[in-house]
This record gives structure tokens, C-alpha cells and sequence, in this order.
């Protein structure tokens, strides 16, 4: 099994090198691993599942942990059965284009992708690959890539995938936490203690989005349709079998775990409902064929939610037999509509019609494609409804809505199987095309064959359907020992909604027109639907972002200053607390009048400095206050200090003399209110500064390392000057980075005015 | 062993100084430059490996015993930083052999670069708070310059907010240092760790605490005092931009996160949560600037805001398991983000400009390029099984275990805004046709493309290898968290 | 005395910022110049002052007197003044070369590189 | 500038100054001075050179080109510290020669260190002043 996943995971470099000898060779992969699964089908249902684990992160908690029950084999044999047929078709239906081998190498690691899904028992690793399929989907939906309609689509569905995705994740990482483990399995065992656990509604509804998101369930379906800017045989794929089913299943893989609960059920069953209602009465509504099967596909996902949300036996048999049904049917329909657009030109019904003549072995498939749909016996497509509305009967009273949506829905279905199959390809030809005709073989096998599966799975479904439905239900932790399943259930209740949805659907097929056009100006309300939300929190977003960048990131240096010497303040501030200023201790007043005259010429020069501005007299006020520092220094027992700050401060007038002389006066630019609010900043500042070390100098204080130094420096440093010691010795470490800072800054100044302008060549 | 923990310092140094006494010879410095380099990559995995093997290693520069020297000290986070920095100055270096041009290499581009990456191996081992303030002098002074070198408008306006506020931060850092050791009389940060933890006056040290995390905050771009970094990152060179981007802010974070895992975790009830609250602001405002951004720098300029955001929730939580993700979320971020830059440079090369607009048609023209954008961007997103995915996974998994609920829904919200602005740089970069009116103006040397595309394996490497990598994570947090290993390694029978 | 000196390093602080936070370049410059005067005394300042006895050793003693100034704050202001040397210079020929680049010394016409 | 006055004295004052830097510099070790302020007054000596005689005089005076004086400082320091890393020692520790010579009282690294200091310094200051002089 894992030699199986592994090939595919390369997949895509294969492709690379075989992607111009035609789709026919690459179908054969998936085909050689649907005989695979195929394969295991005996072993599974009648040994239980097999699983192999390797390890990949087990600091983290991911193990590659592949497991194989009925569940999963369902979705491996649907998504390498289907994707044999759409890689085939694909092969043929772009034959020409020049990026056919990406498309196919991006098929190819989507299927790997959605199988290790699939196959996953470990949390995290099924979320990995869970994001892979969103990735990998995004790259197919953008294959038209040069056009901005297929461009907004993909991210479109990439970022509700996204959304949902990391919903996902922070509920796995819940789940996880809460269960102590990260693989499924053992989560069911611990299933009674997540559900009673505080964080178990969180980790519901966060892993509810993850499964909404992906498998287009109201408000996030309107990320499906849109995907419709895909090649056909991609939205076939994506649409059918596999990307959007991933929620179901994680649903329906989670339901052992999360589910059997009052809010599994409430919440689940009816948004399913609600989809399932949204997506047919606007695919009513709709011309385009792609279009209406893409809401007809919604519709259907509401209704597997619905069913696994409802979560009986009986409710997930249904589910699972409605997942074959609509998968086989579905694909088929796809790909037909791509035949028909490659065909015809067209993918509008009112410009289609009575193509029978000039495609008859597509209008075939389409039939019984269509009849599936229909839920017409002896398709299974008909086994599937008898089911559903049997589970949903089961319910007591609070099913009723649920019934009566369900059949209303399949009303519509019904309706819509006709207009797709018996509109397009029967009655009259609404448009002569000039050559509409069969495609070729490798386009007419895929179809031919889903369509056919169909047919035969209704006929005996005992034969496959019921064994990989009873070990999917296994797999779901119910006791499917008696487990049937039958073409003709008897005349029951379930057969009398049967019946009553066909009439249903007769009359609205018949009616169509009348009921479009009547209610037709009700569909403009769509334009205020989830998807008009989602381009509005788009645009709000980007338009605040704009609006804050700007705002803080004004360009103005002088605000930048201000912002950072607030947040100083504010942030030290936090933290002075008063009594911290009480206990400041101003010592005796131990001072000479020599000392405070210079400290109040300092201080007096720097003042100077902030009224004359930008002049050689403010710098010559720079050079007062940095003599007065360096004889303050002196004065304090500095002489190092003292000499080195006299010459770096003669050496720094004379450069700003030497660069000053060549700029201009500068004139006082700023109101007289912003001086006064700028002063008041910098006098906060200034004074906390001050009050902080006088809270530090009111400390006792003793160096533990002076006293180490002065013994040491003249017996073992052979240096009496204990400060140049320190400099060349104990911290030459120090010396040299500073040495290297003048260094740099020699080089910065020559290059600086050495460099000519439009040397710079940066940009 | 005592050779092993300088060479970080004295490989690019030395490098910086023979290419300085080759000024006129443009040709030997690039030589030069490109075996210093590579000399330093092989001596920090050296390190590395010994540091993983050993534990923690100190040396006492000058031969005087701690505190009195000044220490320089491993643990594997200082050496896990130091490779990350040598394998960027690695792959810039070769580079900019292709990008940079003879106008920058004639006035010590290369002994520049190299001086900075000294001064910045220097503050990932430095075990002295001054000498951090000094290797941080030497680090900023080589950027002024690297910044302002090419001398255009832009740039000298770039850099004069860039000087400024950098400036700021250091005369607070200064000041900061001068308060501490008039509180504890030392500057030995395992010391000062000893002595601090004794220290009944809290309220004061906090204060001190707040005036680092300031001044760091500046230097590691953090809210609300990164603007220097918009300002400034998109006008020099790419080769530059790349560096800076790679490592100076991280320089910072690193700062933060060894003062505030070693020095001041006294009274992490205020410090940490005033840490998680910038952590939350940081990573929103970079993103939401990133989304408003229309050129390709600028946008990686403040897309780093953001991620540094994540850097620091990492350190807020100062759980075990929180600091490992910040390690290894450190060597991702630097990784994917230099292969990001390096590639814009080479689409800003074939293009002529960096405009979004303006791009266009890479994905029909350079599948390899597609590639090489996708995953690291992909991985910056946090798509998994990338990098990316496991750093994020890692930071907001520590953030449900502390409970930290708002910051778990920070960190997934801005892994979705950032996942729609690259794919939006993806859409308009590489799937949109290349605009008629910017043609293809010049083509890039493969001296360019094969860092790049190095820096993109780099990043499915540690994508792939994210267990041992984490393994190592997990260590290096080990060591940052249980303090006493390191101060007895500094303090206690040091070499 | 330190009292007095924590006000003089606070105004040369408050200052310092004011200058900075104005439009003129030049003013930048001088403000950063007091800023880093204020930093250096400051930790001059935190090492406690001593009149008139330098950690001299005398020729033949072994150690500097008691009651010596601490030399570590002197070793540390003097490395902080010489590296804030080496910046100011390169502060002030890239000031210089905006000004001949820009013709301007208003910080608000620089904006270009945001806006 | 070119005052016949101004250029006797620094033909007078040069040596004089030249011989205080290094004064300077070697007493650094014990007294208030050392190699960044010695190496600050030879950098002013060469600069009045500048001021008095022009130019082309102080760069032919000095010889070097200063940015690889610059360079030499550099290496002088680092030298210093790489030598006792050939002992075995952590890099820059302090290694003293057993003989006193007479008039550097003693010699060791740090000494050399010392000068490596007063060399750059040198180049640095000259560095700046030649380029700015040369705008």
C-alpha cells in the first residue's frame, strides 16, 4: 500500500517526463492503483483494516499512519476510479495545449494528495494533506491562468479552503489536546471523554468550518461554482469525486468521535438541509449547463451532510451510497458537458438541443448519467433516495422539515436531470453548430464507463455496494452485521416519496420556463448573497489595511520619533510605580559651586541649542556642552575620558563646521503649537529619564567587578592605568568591535562622497 | 575548543580585513569574500555540531575569568543563530557577485557585509551586555553604510529614518546598560542572571527590563517601533536588503528572547505579558501592511514585521514547548524569506522593475522560478507539509496549551491574510501575462540563480527534515528555559 | 552632585528629542549628538562619582588608591564616545550628500520612498 | 590658506607633534593617554599639513593611502589577538615578553594592540578629512 502511495506521490515528475506522450499512459497510473484498492476490497471487508505506519514528525505527533476500513476504500476506489477517467479524458480534451503536462502533473498530485487523505489516520497528517488538495485544487481551478476571471476563482476557493483549513487545524490541535492523541483511532476509544469535555463544542464547530468550507456548505458554497472557470474534466474531478467530498468524510470519520451528540445533530442536519435547498433552487434558475451542475452538486453535498449529520445506521448508509451514486453520476456529467462545449461551442441550454443526432454515444451516457440523477430504478441513483428518505423518516418529529426539503430538492434534481440530458440532446436542434460530433475514444471511454457502473451497481448491488457500505459502517462504529441492501425495498412510505418526488419533478420540468420567468427577477437577490460578503470583507479588509498602513506609516520621521519616545515613556512608565519615586533619597547636598555652574552651563547650552535651531552657533553650543561634559569627566576622576572627549569633540566641530558651511540657514518649519506639543514630549521624557535614575543612584551600590580589576591590573595586566587596562585587556574585545565601528565609518564616508550620482544602480 | 568559538567573530573579520587591504582589487576582494564565507559556513556547523555534542561552551576572551572578561558562550540557540547567519552571508556573498555591480564593490561592499555578519555572530555569543551593545555598534554602522552606499535619493532618505531611529535604540540600549550595572554592579549576563534572581528591588528591574525591551524592540521592528524598517528595506540593493532582511531584525529577537529567557524572568507577569501584547499587535499591523503593499519589497518589508510578531509570541508564552517553535520558526523565517528576496531580485533583474503591476508571466516563461517562488512562499503562508506549516502549527499549538485564545486566532488569521498576499504576488508575479509595455530587459547571471535556487531546496530541506531539526529545537529550548545550565557553564569551572 | 546631574542628563535627554523631533536634518544630527551625551554621562553618572582620585596605580603600589573612581563605567563611556565618533561622522557626510542630492534640509520632503 | 606662516610652523610643529603622539601612546598603558588619543594627534598633525600646504603635500606626507592604514590598524589589532591563539590561549589574551626593552618599558600584545589602535585612528581621521576636503 504505501509502494502505491508513494508512486503517486511522484507522480507529478513523472508526468513531467511523460506529459507529451499523451494522457492514455498517465491514466494508467491511477488505473493500476484503482485495481489496487480493487484488490483489497476482499481483505478489508472480511479481515477488518489494515494499516502501516511510518514514522515522519513523532516530535510533533505526525506519523504517516495509513489505514484502510471501509470508509476509506469507498473514497480510494471513487478517487482513483474517477481520476482513470478524467486523466484519460484530459489527455484527449486538451490535446494541444502547451501546459497540458503541468495540468496533468497537478492532477496526478491532487489524486495523491486526496488518497493520503483519505488513507490518513493520524490527525495532523490528514490535515496536511488536507491543505495539499486545497493547494494543488488551486493551482487546477487557475489553469486559465492568463485570464483574471480564473485568477479570482482560484484564490476565491483558496481562501475559504483556507479559512476553513485553519479552523481545522486549531480543532485538530484541540482535538488532539483533549484526547491526548493524534491518531483517530485511538480517539474513538476516548470518544465518551471528548464529548464531555468543556472545549468539545469548540473543537466541533472549529472542525465543522474545515468540513463547511470544503464541502461548499451555505454561506461558504459560492466558492464551487466559481470554480467552474476550470476545464471541465478538472471541475469533473474536483467536483465529483474527490476535493469537496473531503468534508463529508471528514465528517463521516469524525462522527465516531464528535458524533451521537444533541449539537452534532443540530447543527450538521440542518445546515446540510438548507445547502441541499440553496444549491437546487439556483441551479433552477441557471442556463449554463457547467453552472447548473455545479449548484446541482451543492445541493447534493447539503444532502450528504444532512445524512451524516442525522447520523443513524440507516442515515449513514444512505450517505455512503448517495456519495457512489452522485460521484459516478456527476463525473460522468462533467466530462459530457466538456464534450459538449468541445463539441458545440457552447455551454448554453437555451443554444442547445438535439444533439442526439450528431453525438449519439455521448447522449447515451448522458442518459443514463441523467437517469441516475433522476433517481429513476433501476439506477442506483434510485437505491440512494430510498434510503435517504427512509433514514430521514426515522426521525420523529423534527424530520419533518428535513423530508420535506429532501423531497423538494430531489424535485428539483429531478427537473434539472432532464433539462442537462433530455433538453440538450433530445428534442429540437436550437442552434445548428457547424460540427458537432463524438469526441474521440479516450474522451468517450471515462464517461462511458462511470455511466456504466452506475447501471450495474443498481442492477446487483449486492455485489460490491453492499459489502464496502456495511465495512464504511464498520468503520463508523455501527454494528453493520445485518446490513442489506436492495434494488426494490417493497412498497413503503420511502417508495411514496419516491413517487412523489417524480411528479414533482415532471411538473417543474414542464413548467420550467413559466416558473423562470415568473421568478426569475427574485434571482437578482444572489448579488446580496455570502459571496457579496466575502468580496465586501475582501475590499473592507484591503481598504483598512491601507488606511492604517498609511496612517502609522506616515513617512514623516518626526511622528516615527514621537510614536517611539511615547511608547518608551509609556512602556517604563508601566512599570515606576510610586512609592519607587517616594523612596528616592536626594543625598546631602554635596556639591561645589564650581561643579553646579558647569552643570547649569550645560544644561544652558543644550537649552540654547533647542531655541537657535540649525547654525554653526548651535554647534558651537554642541561643543559647550561637550567640553563641559569632558571636564565634568575630568573633574570626577576621569582623566582618560575627559582628554578623549576633548579631541573627539574638536575633531567633530571641525567636520560639522567642514559640512554645515555648505547647507543653508535653516528656518524654525514647524507651528508654534506643535514646538509647544513636541516640548511638552520631550520634557516628559527628559524628566522620567531623570526620576529613573534618581531612583537607581538612591540604591546602595557596589561593583562586582572594579575591585578585581584594580588589584589585578598592575601585578598581572602589567598596566597602571587601570582604564586603559580595562580598554586593552580585560575587554580588548570591546576595543576591537569599536575600532571596526571607526573603521566602517571611514568607508561609510567615502563612499558616500566618492559615489556619484547614478552610480547607485539599485533600482 | 576556545578557537572554535571565535572563528564566528574573527572568520569574517579577518575576511573584512584583507579585503580592505585589497581595495583597489576588486576581483582578489570578491575571491576573498566568497572563501571567507564559505570558510565561516563550514566553522559553524563545526560549532554546531560540537555545541550539540558537548552541551554548552564558553571561552573567556582575553583570558580573564568570567565575569571579569568577556565571555563569548554557545548554547545551541547562539549556535543554531550563527549558522543561519553564515549560510545567508553564503548565499548573499555568491550572490551579489552577479547583483551588486562594480560601483558598490569599488567603495567595500565586501568588507562591509562581512564586518556586519562579524558583528552580528558576535551578538549571538556574546555573553557580556556591553559587548552586545559594541557587536550591535559594529553590525549597525556596517548597515548605515550598506544602506546609504549606493548614494540615490531614495536611499539617503531611506537611511536617514533608518540611522535615526537605529540610533535611538542604541542610546536606549546604552542607557539601559549604564542603569543595570548601577542596580547590579555587573555586566556578565550569566552573572547578572545570578544576581538579579536575588534581587528584592522587582519593580525596579522591570523598569530596566522595559528600557531593553525598547531598545530591542526598535532593532527587532516590533509595534509600534518598526518604521524605520518600511522606510527603509526596499531602497538598497537586493543582495542587501536580503541580508538585512535575513538577519538584522532577528539580531534584535534574538536579543529579546536571551535577555528575556536568562536576565529577566523575575517578574514575567508584566514583562511576558507586555511581550505577548506587542506579539499580537506586531504580527497584525505587519500584515495588514503587507495586504496594502503594491511592490514586491515592500511588501516582503513588512511581511517580516509580521513574522517577527510570531517570534515573539513564542517568547511571551515561555513555555518548553513555546521556545522550541520560536527556534525553529527562526531558521525557517530566515530561510524562506532569503530565498523570497533573492528571487525578487533576479524578477526585478529580468524585468527591470519590482512593481507588481508591472510583472507578470514568469510561470510560462521559468517554471524553475515558479518553483523557487512557491516554496518558500507557500511555506511563509504556513501551507503544509512546508516549514512554514510546522513553525506556525508549533507557535499556535503553544498558544492553545497556555490558553491564550486571542493569540491563537492572531496567528491563524494572519497565516490567512499572508497566505492571500502571496498568492496574489504568485497571480500577479508568475500567472498574469507579462505586461506589454515592461518587456524582458536584461537576463539574470546564473551566480544569482544558483543561491537562489540553493535557498529554495534549503527551505524543502528543513521542510522535510523538520524532525531532527525540531529534535534540535527542543534542545536549544531546553537550554534557554533551564537557565543553570548555561550560568554554570559560564560561571562554574569555566576553560 | 549626582542629583544635579540626573537633571542635567535628563534636559540634555529632553533636548536631544526635541531637536530630533523637529523638520530640519541638521537639527536631527545635533539632537542625536546630545542624546548621546546624555547616554555617556549617564552611565558615568550610574557608576557613582569620586572627586579627584583616578583608578591610577602608582609607580611601585600594587593597586590604585582607596576610594578610587570605578574605571569600568570610564572604560565603557570611553568606548561608547569614540563609537558615537565613528557614527556621527558618517550622520554627517550623509547629511551632507542628502542635502546635494535633495536641495533640501526639510525632513518632510522626504517622504518618497512611503508615499 | 597657502600662508607662508601657517606652513613654517607645521614644518616646525610636525615633528614635535608626531613625537607628543607617540608619547602619547606609549604611555597609555600607565598614565591617562593611549593609542585612539595618540593616534587622534598625528591624524591633526597631517591634517594641519592639509590646511597649510594643500592636499596633494599631506597625502604625499603621509605616504599610505589612509583607508589601508585603515586597513593595517585593523590587522595590527587583530593580530594581537591571533598570536596568542597560536599559543593555545582564548584569542586576544595578553602575552608579555620577559625582557624589559628599554623605553617601552614592556613589551607584549597589548602593546601592539595599542598601536594598532593609533594606526587606524590615524587612517580613519585622514580618511575623512581627504575626502571631505576633496568634495
Amino acid at each position: 500500500m504505501i509502494s502505491g502511495f508513494a508512486l503517486a506521490v511522484a507522480a507529478p515528475w513523472l508526468s513531467r517526463i511523460a506529459g507529451k506522450h499523451g494522457g492514455n499512459l498517465l491514466a494508467m497510473l491511477p488505473a493500476v492503483l484503482f485495481a489496487y484498492f480493487l484488490g483489497l476490497v476482499q481483505p478489508v471487508t472480511g479481515a477488518g483494516p489494515i494499516s502501516e505506519i511510518t514514522r515522519w514528525v513523532p516530535t510533533l505527533g505526525v506519523d504517516l499512519s495509513f489505514r484502510v476500513d471501509g470508509l476509506s476504500l469507498i473514497f480510494c476506489l471513487l478517487i482513483t476510479g474517477v481520476g482513470t477517467a478524467v486523466i484519460a479524458y484530459t489527455g484527449a480534451y486538451l490535446a494541444s495545449h502547451e501546459q497540458l503536462g503541468r495540468l496533468q502533473a497537478y492532477l496526478l498530485a491532487f489524486m495523491a494528495s486526496m488518497l493520503g487523505l483519505v488513507l490518513s489516520d493520524n490527525l495532523l497528517a490528514l490535515f496536511v494533506f488536507w491543505e495539499l488538495t486545497a493547494f494543488t485544487s488551486y493551482l487546477l481551478i487557475g489553469f486559465k491562468h492568463h485570464e483574471d476571471k480564473s485568477r479570482g476563482s482560484a484564490l476565491q476557493a483558496m481562501l475559504v479552503n483556507g479559512l476553513g483549513g485553519l479552523c481545522l487545524l486549531a480543532g485538530v490541535i484541540l482535538l488532539s489536546n483533549i484526547g491526548g492523541n493524534t491518531s483517530i483511532v485511538a480517539l474513538i476509544g476516548q470518544a465518551d471523554a471528548i464529548r464531555a469535555h468543556p472545549h468539545y463544542l469548540a473543537a466541533l464547530l472549529l472542525v465543522l468550518m474545515g468540513a463547511f468550507t470544503k464541502s461548499a456548505q451555505f454561506p461558504f458554497h459560492f466558492w464551487l461554482p466559481g470554480a467552474m472557470a476550470a476545464p471541465s474534466p478538472v471541475s469533473a474531478y474536483l467536483h465529483s469525486a474527490t476535493m469537496v467530498k473531503a468534508g463529508v468524510y471528514l465528517l463521516a470519520r469524525l462522527s465516531p468521535v464528535l458524533g451521537m451528540t444533541p449539537e452534532w445533530v443540530g447543527i450538521i442536519a440542518p445546515i446540510g438541509a438548507l445547502t441541499m435547498l440553496i444549491g437546487a433552487v439556483m441551479a433552477f434558475f441557471l442556463t449554463d449547463l457547467k453552472q447548473i451542475l455545479a449548484y446541482t452538486t451543492v445541493s447534493m453535498l447539503g444532502a450528504l451532510v444532512m445524512l451524516v449529520g442525522i447520523n443513524t445506521q440507516e442515515s449513514m448508509a444512505a450517505a455512503m451510497v448517495l456519495l457512489i451514486v452522485h460521484s459516478l453520476y456527476k463525473g460522468t456529467l462533467f466530462l459530457v458537458t466538456g464534450s459538449v462545449e468541445h463539441g458545440a461551442g457552447t455551454r448554453e441550454i437555451g443554444e442547445l438541443g438535439g444533439l442526439r443526432r450528431a453525438m449519439p454515444l455521448t447522449a447515451a451516457i448522458a442518459s443514463i448519467a441523467a437517469l441516475s440523477m433522476a433517481g429513476v430504478p433501476p439506477m442506483l441513483g434510485f437505491i440512494s433516495k430510498e434510503l435517504w428518505y427512509e433514514s430521514s423518516l426515522q426521525l420523529a418529529l423534527g424530520g419533518i422539515p428535513l423530508v420535506a426539503a429532501s423531497v423538494v430538492a430531489n424535485g428539483l434534481g429531478f427537473a434539472l436531470a432532464g433539462v442537462v440530458a433530455y433538453g440538450v440532446f433530445f428534442g429540437k436542434p436550437a442552434h445548428p453548430d457547424p460540427h458537432p460530433h463524438d469526441p474521440n475514444f479516450a474522451m468517450s471511454a471515462g464517461p462511458l464507463l462511470l455511466a456504466g457502473l452506475g447501471l450495474v451497481a443498481g442492477l446487483f448491488p449486492g455485489l460490491l455496494i453492499e459489502p464496502l457500505t456495511g465495512a464504511a459502517l464498520t468503520a463508523m462504529a455501527f454494528d453493520a452485521s445485518h446490513y442489506h441492501l436492495a434494488l426494490w425495498h417493497g412498497i413503503n412510505p420511502a417508495f411514496a416519496l419516491s413517487l412523489l418526488t417524480f411528479a414533482l419533478g415532471a411538473a417543474l420540468y414542464t413548467g420550467r420556463e413559466r416558473v423562470v420567468a415568473n421568478l426569475g427577477r427574485l434571482a437578482g437577490m444572489g448579488r446580496y448573497g455570502p459571496k457579496r460578503l466575502y468580496e465586501l470583507s475582501i475590499q473592507k479588509s484591503l481598504a483598512y489595511a491601507r488606511f492604517q498602513t498609511n496612517l502609522l506609516q506616515s513617512g514623516y520621521l518626526r511622528s516615527y520619533v514621537m510614536v517611539v519616545v511615547l511608547t518608551s515613556v509609556v512602556m517604563v512608565g508601566l512599570s515606576v510605580t510610586w512609592d519607587k519615586v517616594q523612596s528616592i533619597v536626594v543625598p546631602a547636598l554635596d556639591v561645589r559651586l564650581h561643579e553646579v555652574l558647569l552643570a547649569v552651563v550645560i544644561l544652558g547650552a543644550a537649552l540654547m541649542m533647542a531655541r537657535i535651531g540649525a547654525s554653526l552657533a548651535a554647534v558651537a553650543a554642541l561643543g559647550v556642552v561637550g567640553y563641559g561634559v569632558a571636564l565634568m569627566f575630568y573633574l570626577f576622576s576621569a582623566p582618560d575620558l575627559a582628554m578623549t572627549q576633548l579631541s573627539v569633540e574638536t575633531l567633530s566641530v571641525i567636520l560639522f563646521v567642514l559640512v554645515l558651511r555648505s547647507l543653508p540657514e535653516a528656518k524654525s518649519l514647524s507651528s508654534r503649537s506643535t514646538r509647544i506639543r513636541d516640548a511638552l514630549v520631550a520634557a516628559t521624557a527628559g524628566g522620567l529619564m531623570t526620576l529613573f535614575l534618581l531612583i537607581v543612584l538612591s540604591e546602595p551600590f557596589q561593583s562586582r567587578l572594579s575591585g578585581y580589576f584594580n588589584e589585578n591590573s598592575a601585578p598581572l595586566a602589567n598596566g597602571r592605568n587601570v582604564v586603559n587596562v580595562i580598554l586593552v585587556d580585560y575587554r580588548a574585545f570591546d576595543t576591537m568591535g569599536e575600532i571596526t565601528v571607526l573603521a566602517v565609518a571611514a568607508i561609510g564616508v567615502y563612499a558616500l562622497l566618492k559615489m556619484r550620482k547614478g552610480e547607485g544602480g539599485s533600482r | 575548543m576556545s578557537l572554535l568559538l571565535v572563528l564566528p567573530v574573527i572568520i569574517p573579520l579577518f575576511t573584512a580585513i584583507l579585503a580592505l587591504l585589497c581595495w583597489r582589487h576588486i576581483n582578489v576582494q570578491r575571491g576573498i569574500a566568497v572563501v571567507g564565507a564559505s570558510c565561516l559556513m563550514v566553522a559553524a556547523v563545526t560549532l554546531l555540531l560540537t555545541i550539540s555534542d558537548r552541551g554548552i561552551q564558553c571561552v573567556q576572551v582575553s583570558n580573564w575569568q568570567a565575569p571579569f572578561g568577556i565571555t563569548l558562550v554557545a548554547d545551541l540557540f547562539g549556535a543554531v543563530m550563527v549558522v543561519l547567519a553564515a549560510t545567508s552571508l553564503l548565499a548573499v556573498t555568491v550572490y551579489s557577485l552577479g547583483s551588486v555591480g562594480r560601483a558598490l564593490e569599488a567603495v567595500g561592499y565586501y568588507p562591509l557585509i562581512h564586518v556586519m555578519v562579524a558583528g552580528i555572530c558576535g551578538a549571538f555569543l556574546t555573553g557580556d551586555v556591553f559587548n552586545l551593545y559594541v557587536c550591535f555598534e559594529v553590525t549597525l554602522v556596517s548597515s548605515f553604510v550598506l544602506m546609504a552606499m549606493g548614494g540615490e535619493r531614495q536611499q539617503i532618505e531611506g537611511a536617514i529614518k533608518y540611522v535615526t531611529l537605529n540610533l535611538m535604540a542604541s542610546a536606549i540600549f546604552l542607557a539601559a546598560i549604564g542603569l543595570l550595572y548601577g542596580v547590579a554592579g555587573t555586566l556578565n549576563m550569566a552573572d547578572l542572571a545570578t544576581v538579579l534572581a536575588n534581587e528584592p528591588r522587582q519593580t525596579l528591574v522591570n523598569s530596566i527590563a522595559m528600557l531593553f525591551m525598547v531598545g530591542f524592540g526598535i532593532k527587532a521592528a516590533v509595534f509600534p517601533l518598526f518604521f524605520w524598517l518600511p522606510a527603509s528595506y526596499h531602497t538598497p540593493n537586493v543582495a542587501i536588503t536580503t541580508l538585512f532582511a535575513a538577519l538584522l531584525t532577528k539580531v534584535g529577537v534574538y536579543a529579546l528572547i536571551r535577555f528575556f529567557t536568562l536576565i529577566f524572568v523575575g517578574d514575567t507577569g508584566l514583562t511576558h505579558t507586555v511581550l505577548l501584547v506587542l506579539a499580537g499587535l506586531t504580527m497584525i499591523t505587519g500584515v495588514l501592511g503587507a495586504v496594502a503593499q503594491t511592490e514586491f519589497r515592500r511588501l516582503l518589508s513588512f511581511h517580516i514585521i509580521s513574522q517577527i510578531g510570531y517570534l515573539l509570541l513564542g517568547l511571551g508564552l515561555l513555555t518548553h514547548f513555546s521556545l522550541a517553535a520560536v527556534v525553529y520558526f527562526m531558521g525557517h523565517v530566515i530561510i524562506a524569506k532569503t530565498a523570497l528576496l533573492l528571487l525578487s531580485g533576479v524578477t526585478q533583474r529580468i524585468s527591470g522593475t519590482s512593481e507588481l503591476k508591472e510583472l507578470g508571466g514568469f510561470y510560462k516563461e521559468s517554471p524553475l522560478l515558479s518553483v523557487v517562488f512557491l516554496v518558500p512562499a507557500l511555506s511563509l503562508a504556513g501551507i503544509p507539509p512546508l516549514s512554514g506549516f510546522w513553525a506556525k502549527f508549533a507557535v499556535v499549538k503553544a498558544s492553545l496549551e497556555a490558553e491564550q485564545y486571542v493569540m491563537v486566532v492572531a496567528a491563524l488569521a494572519v497565516g490567512l491574510f499572508t497566505l492571500y498576499y502571496m498568492l496574489n504576488v504568485w497571480a500577479e508575479v508568475f500567472w498574469k501575462d507579462r505586461p506589454v509595455d515592461h518587456p524582458v530587459v536584461a537576463k539574470a547571471p546564473l551566480v544569482m540563480w544558483g543561491p537562489m535556487v540553493a535557498m529554495g531546496i534549503l527551505t524543502l530541506g528543513i521542510s522535510f527534515g523538520v524532525d531532527p531539526l525540531f529534535q534540535l529545537a527542543n534542545r536549544a529550548a531546553f537550554q534557554l528555559i533551564d537557565r543553570q545550565e548555561y550560568i554554570r557553564a559560564v560561571l562554574g569551572g569555566a576553560l | 552632585m549626582e542629583t544635579i546631574l540626573a537633571i542635567v542628563i535628563g534636559g540634555l535627554y529632553g533636548t536631544g528629542l526635541y531637536l530630533m523631533m523637529r523638520r530640519s536634518m541638521v537639527k536631527l544630527v545635533l539632537g542625536l549628538a546630545l542624546l548621546a551625551h546624555a547616554a555617556n554621562l549617564l552611565i558615568f553618572v550610574g557608576g557613582r562619582l569620586v572627586r579627584g582620585v583616578p583608578p591610577l596605580v602608582a609607580n611601585g603600589a600594587i593597586a590604585p588608591p582607596d576610594g578610587s573612581a570605578d574605571p569600568l563605567p570610564q572604560a565603557l563611556v570611553l568606548t561608547a564616545i569614540v563609537i558615537g565618533f565613528g557614527v556621527q561622522a558618517f550622520l554627517l557626510v550623509l547629511l551632507k550628500r542628502g542635502y546635494t542630492l535633495m536641495r533640501t534640509d526639510d525632513l518632510d520632503d522626504m517622504r518618497t520612498t512611503e508615499t | 590658506m597657502n600662508s607662508l606662516i601657517l606652513s613654517t610652523a607645521t614644518r616646525l610643529l610636525l615633528p614635535l607633534m608626531l613625537l607628543y603622539s607617540v608619547f602619547l601612546l606609549i604611555r597609555g598603558h600607565n598614565e591617562p593617554g593611549g593609542g585612539f588619543v595618540g593616534g587622534l594627534v598625528a591624524a591633526s598633525a597631517i591634517a594641519l599639513i592639509k590646511f597649510s600646504s594643500g592636499l596633494e603635500r599631506a597625502r604625499a606626507a603621509l605616504r599610505f593611502d589612509p583607508i589601508t592604514l585603515v586597513g593595517t590598524g585593523l590587522l595590527f589589532a587583530f593580530a594581537s589577538g591571533l598570536l596568542p591563539l597560536v599559543a593555545g590561549m582564548p584569542f586576544l589574551t595578553a602575552l608579555w615578553w620577559d625582557q624589559k626593552i628599554p623605553v617601552l618599558l614592556k613589551a607584549g600584545t597589548p602593546v601592539l594592540f595599542d598601536l594598532g589602535v593609533y594606526v587606524l585612528v590615524v587612517g580613519v581621521v585622514l580618511t575623512m578629512i581627504f575626502a571631505l576636503s576633496e568634495e
